[in-house]
């Protein structure tokens, strides 16, 4: 069990059974489908390809898959995705990965370096979409000025009201919250990772909760699950 | 000129993408929300020298070597979107307006292009706004198209309807077409009129390595391969040149796949 | 409060609007694109006080007498669109938005209701919008629900969806409730979410006397013969009495229909 | 054959094959559906509840009925037929009853006497959508000026250009356009009338084309196309 497997494990414990999540590329793709299988049968699953309500029998290897339509409540447009369910609220969550993230939850998939000189340009915005987001943990990606702000994060005073702006940021060393002025804040740890591996691996000193948790090692049934779902992929997975 | 191929993830128009390359077209302007391999293999091609697109990546892979190249050394230029500033400058083209409105949020994209505001008559709100985009020519590709021009899809449909409505043009090629009438029915999914649709061709796997639901399906493992292809400048050009200039048309293309290749896609995965 | 019982010609929630007639219900504003005879019915019955919309027909056959005797004279306030501008409203507010744009031409109308444009930031053009129409509730009938609440019709689907999408509260009436995952498969014909619906209720013939296509044909007769009914406006009261006031809920209604003229209803026209 | 089949099967002619129609309630449904069974089976029916390409087997009594769907092209929410269709002018042509006109072709469907306090409230606008239209011809309703402008006709100074704004009346008495400036102009006699007749039932002086021609007789295969629609009506018509 690698570590973005146990970020995927540790990011899908974060869905509620019910919510409406709008399901990003890569490792919210897995995290969500695992929480369908576990604890959250009724989550529902929408890709910003127009998908509502998807049930994939296999692990889509992107958000564009046929194996997201062929059970699926509907297939809408993506014009009606995004003006009719995402512009109006309906949709509670978003779960996004990113190639950089400051203290204020700003996002960075865009670019590293100027954008108009890049050192590397990166696939871009996409639909990226706002709420929970998943990167590995390091130095040049937890930054604390970024390239270029993709999706916005909380304003500069305070934090987004009524729950607005990202409200988890999970990675390879824990799981992070943000604070009611919008700061970052260490509330978990990844099993086996200490809080000064966290201060190593960050571009700036990110505070820790009062009460420090620790993320409870992938239960034999997640483990079970991840590995059912990579086998379905093509050559079974990696 | 200014070329929408349309479609996400599904039914990409890669054989009219690279007819494009074997006419050796130059300067177009490419929008495509996703690029996309067809896109990054245009653009190592020196087809065009602008692309307007909201998320530039390999679906399910990673980046897009032969776009990141060519932005990186400044070869083509940018007009960048989110996915529904995308969608909405469409929306906008489809319905003859010359603008859309929609809450954006405030991304430093804003700085890179006009992005202007409105303010709403009723409530005084400034509401963000974007441009329409009406290309000269989108082309689509469909699973079934009858004699009239008709075009009907099925599973995602992405941006194709609101694409080929923004178009002057559209053309599309389709996996088959069929007598007039087959498919008359409320019920049946029409993408768009025959009178909108200005030629069709039969292209069968003409969106081959992308999919067509119910037909074949992605040749997962060729947009794995891509990356290693397209990372190196020169290994790129000879796979052009043994695929895309190197064949005649697209049957040569297919023939050159072989029928074992399409047979696999045609079965779908055999552990389902 | 603002109602909109969804659905053109089609599909029309009748048993609803009846049901709100029974409740002795006043002070509503209606909207609808079409009021048909469910609206004229209503206003008969006193329930409203103002009417939003954009043609008071009664469909191939004349005028709406209740609806007109009430603007005549002055009983009820009105507030007239064109279709296009009462669709726009709809759309408005199915996206979020407070306004949309359209090309709308001008018309008389423009002087009695508030008509603004806006300059499209890209090109200088002046552009009409509508403000956005926001129900509190909205009311659809559809031929089929799950048990999870999604909605499915076929046929014509007018204003139904963005109509649904633009309310606060979405109430549907269903001839039939289903198991969940009946119709689970991207081809079925999804009109909403089953999150986007606060409560359905099984009702058979609910859009009587308008249809539902697939398994009732519309009452023409009926429709014919409202017109002499609604023009004398005693013969209406007592029209009201014995239909609405009189049946207790729509079950009964029903019963008092006939079971002879919902078979022949649900046969079709014989001569077809 | 009373006079409004003479008007039907009249305009019907002015139809041609291929041309995409927007049907209006009344009068249109009927002449559309006979220039469709006799010289237009091309032509493109569209019906405002959404209907492209309606072929009816029988004479829909309305816009919204089934018969229109069964073998339609395709449904569309009414939304996505304005704005897609008719916003963009892929329609040819609109084909429209109405209350009143003036010599400009303005039309009014809304309201005999002031809006405010009506003599007659009519439907009002629906999706009036403006090239041809079809009255009785009467004083009152050939009127100089109108209580109410529902679908506007020429503007003040000229006619349309590249074709828009009315393009032909069809009363019972005659056949009218619009010269070079927009004004109305009688083009052809209905069948037994006169001009001095029209000139009696119009509140101002229509002048006559020089040519004027002589709407021919409705020949035995327009009546029995006529006949064989009406037949599919419930009674089998009136």
């Amino acid at each position: 069990m690698n570590s973005r497997d146990i970020m995927a494990i540790a990011s899908a414990r974060l869905l509620q059974d019910h919510q409406r999540v709008l399901v990003g590329v890569g490792t919210p793709n897995i995290a969500a489908n695992i929480a369908k299988r576990l604890h959250a049968p009724n989550l529902v699953m929408i890709y910003e390809s127009g998908v509502i309500d998807a049930m994939p029998k296999k692990l889509p290897l992107s958000i564009g898959d046929g194996t997201l339509v062929d059970e699926a409540l509907a297939v809408l447009p993506m014009g009606e995705l995004f003006s009719h369910y995402l512009q109006t609220g309906w949709i509670d969550i978003g779960f996004l990965g990113a190639a950089q993230i400051d203290s204020r939850g700003n996002l960075n998939s865009t670019v590293i370096g100027p954008y108009t000189h890049p050192k590397v340009r990166l696939a871009g915005s996409g639909g990226a979409a706002d709420i929970a987001c998943h990167l590995p943990h390091t130095r040049d990606r937890f930054a604390p000025r970024l390239d270029f702000i993709t999706s916005p994060g909380h304003p500069r005073h305070g934090a987004h009201p009524d729950g607005r702006g990202p409200w988890r940021v999970v990675t390879d060393l824990g799981v992070f919250g943000f604070d009611e002025c919008g700061e970052m804040v260490c509330l978990a740890l990844m099993p086996g990772h200490t809080y000064e591996e966290i201060l190593d691996h960050s571009g700036w000193q990110i505070p820790r909760a009062a009460a420090l948790e620790q993320v409870p090692e992938p239960s034999s049934r997640e483990v079970q699950t991840l590995h059912a779902l990579y086998s379905t992929l093509p050559g079974g997975g990696k | 000129m200014t070329i929408y191929l349309a479609g996400f993830s599904h039914l990409i128009p890669f054989a009219a993408g690279h007819e494009l390359i074997r006419q050796r077209r130059q300067h177009l302007t490419l929008c495509r929300a996703t690029p996309d391999l067809v896109y990054d293999q245009m653009i190592a091609a020196g087809v065009a020298n602008r692309v307007v697109f909201s998320y530039a990546g390999n679906p399910g892979v990673g980046l897009l070597p032969a776009f990141r190249r060519a932005v990186e050394t400044g070869q083509i230029a940018i007009d960048e979107y989110t996915h529904f500033e995308m969608v909405a400058r469409l929306e906008a083209g489809a319905a003859g307006l010359p603008f859309w409105p929609l809450r954006s949020p405030a991304t430093d994209l804003a700085s890179y292009h006009a992005h202007h505001t409105v303010v709403c008559p009723y409530t005084g709100e400034e509401i963000s706004t974007v441009p329409a985009l009406v290309p000269d020519v989108t082309v689509v590709h469909v699973q079934a198209a009858d004699e009239q021009g008709n075009l009907y899809v099925e599973g995602l449909v992405g941006e194709m309807r609101e694409a080929a409505l923004a178009a002057r043009i559209v053309l599309a090629t389709a996996e088959k077409i069929y007598p007039a009438g087959s498919f008359r029915s409320a019920r049946s999914s029409l993408l768009l009129p025959g009178f909108r649709v200005s030629a069709v061709a039969a292209v069968p796997f003409g969106a081959h390595p992308s999919y067509a639901a119910g037909l074949y399906e992605r040749d997962s493992a060729f947009y794995q391969a891509w990356t290693a292809i397209a990372r190196d400048a020169e290994y790129c050009q000879r796979w052009l040149e043994e695929w895309i200039y190197g064949t005649e048309n697209h049957q040569e293309y297919l023939a050159k796949l072989g029928q074992q290749k399409l047979d696999m896609l045609q079965m779908g995965e055999p552990h389902e």
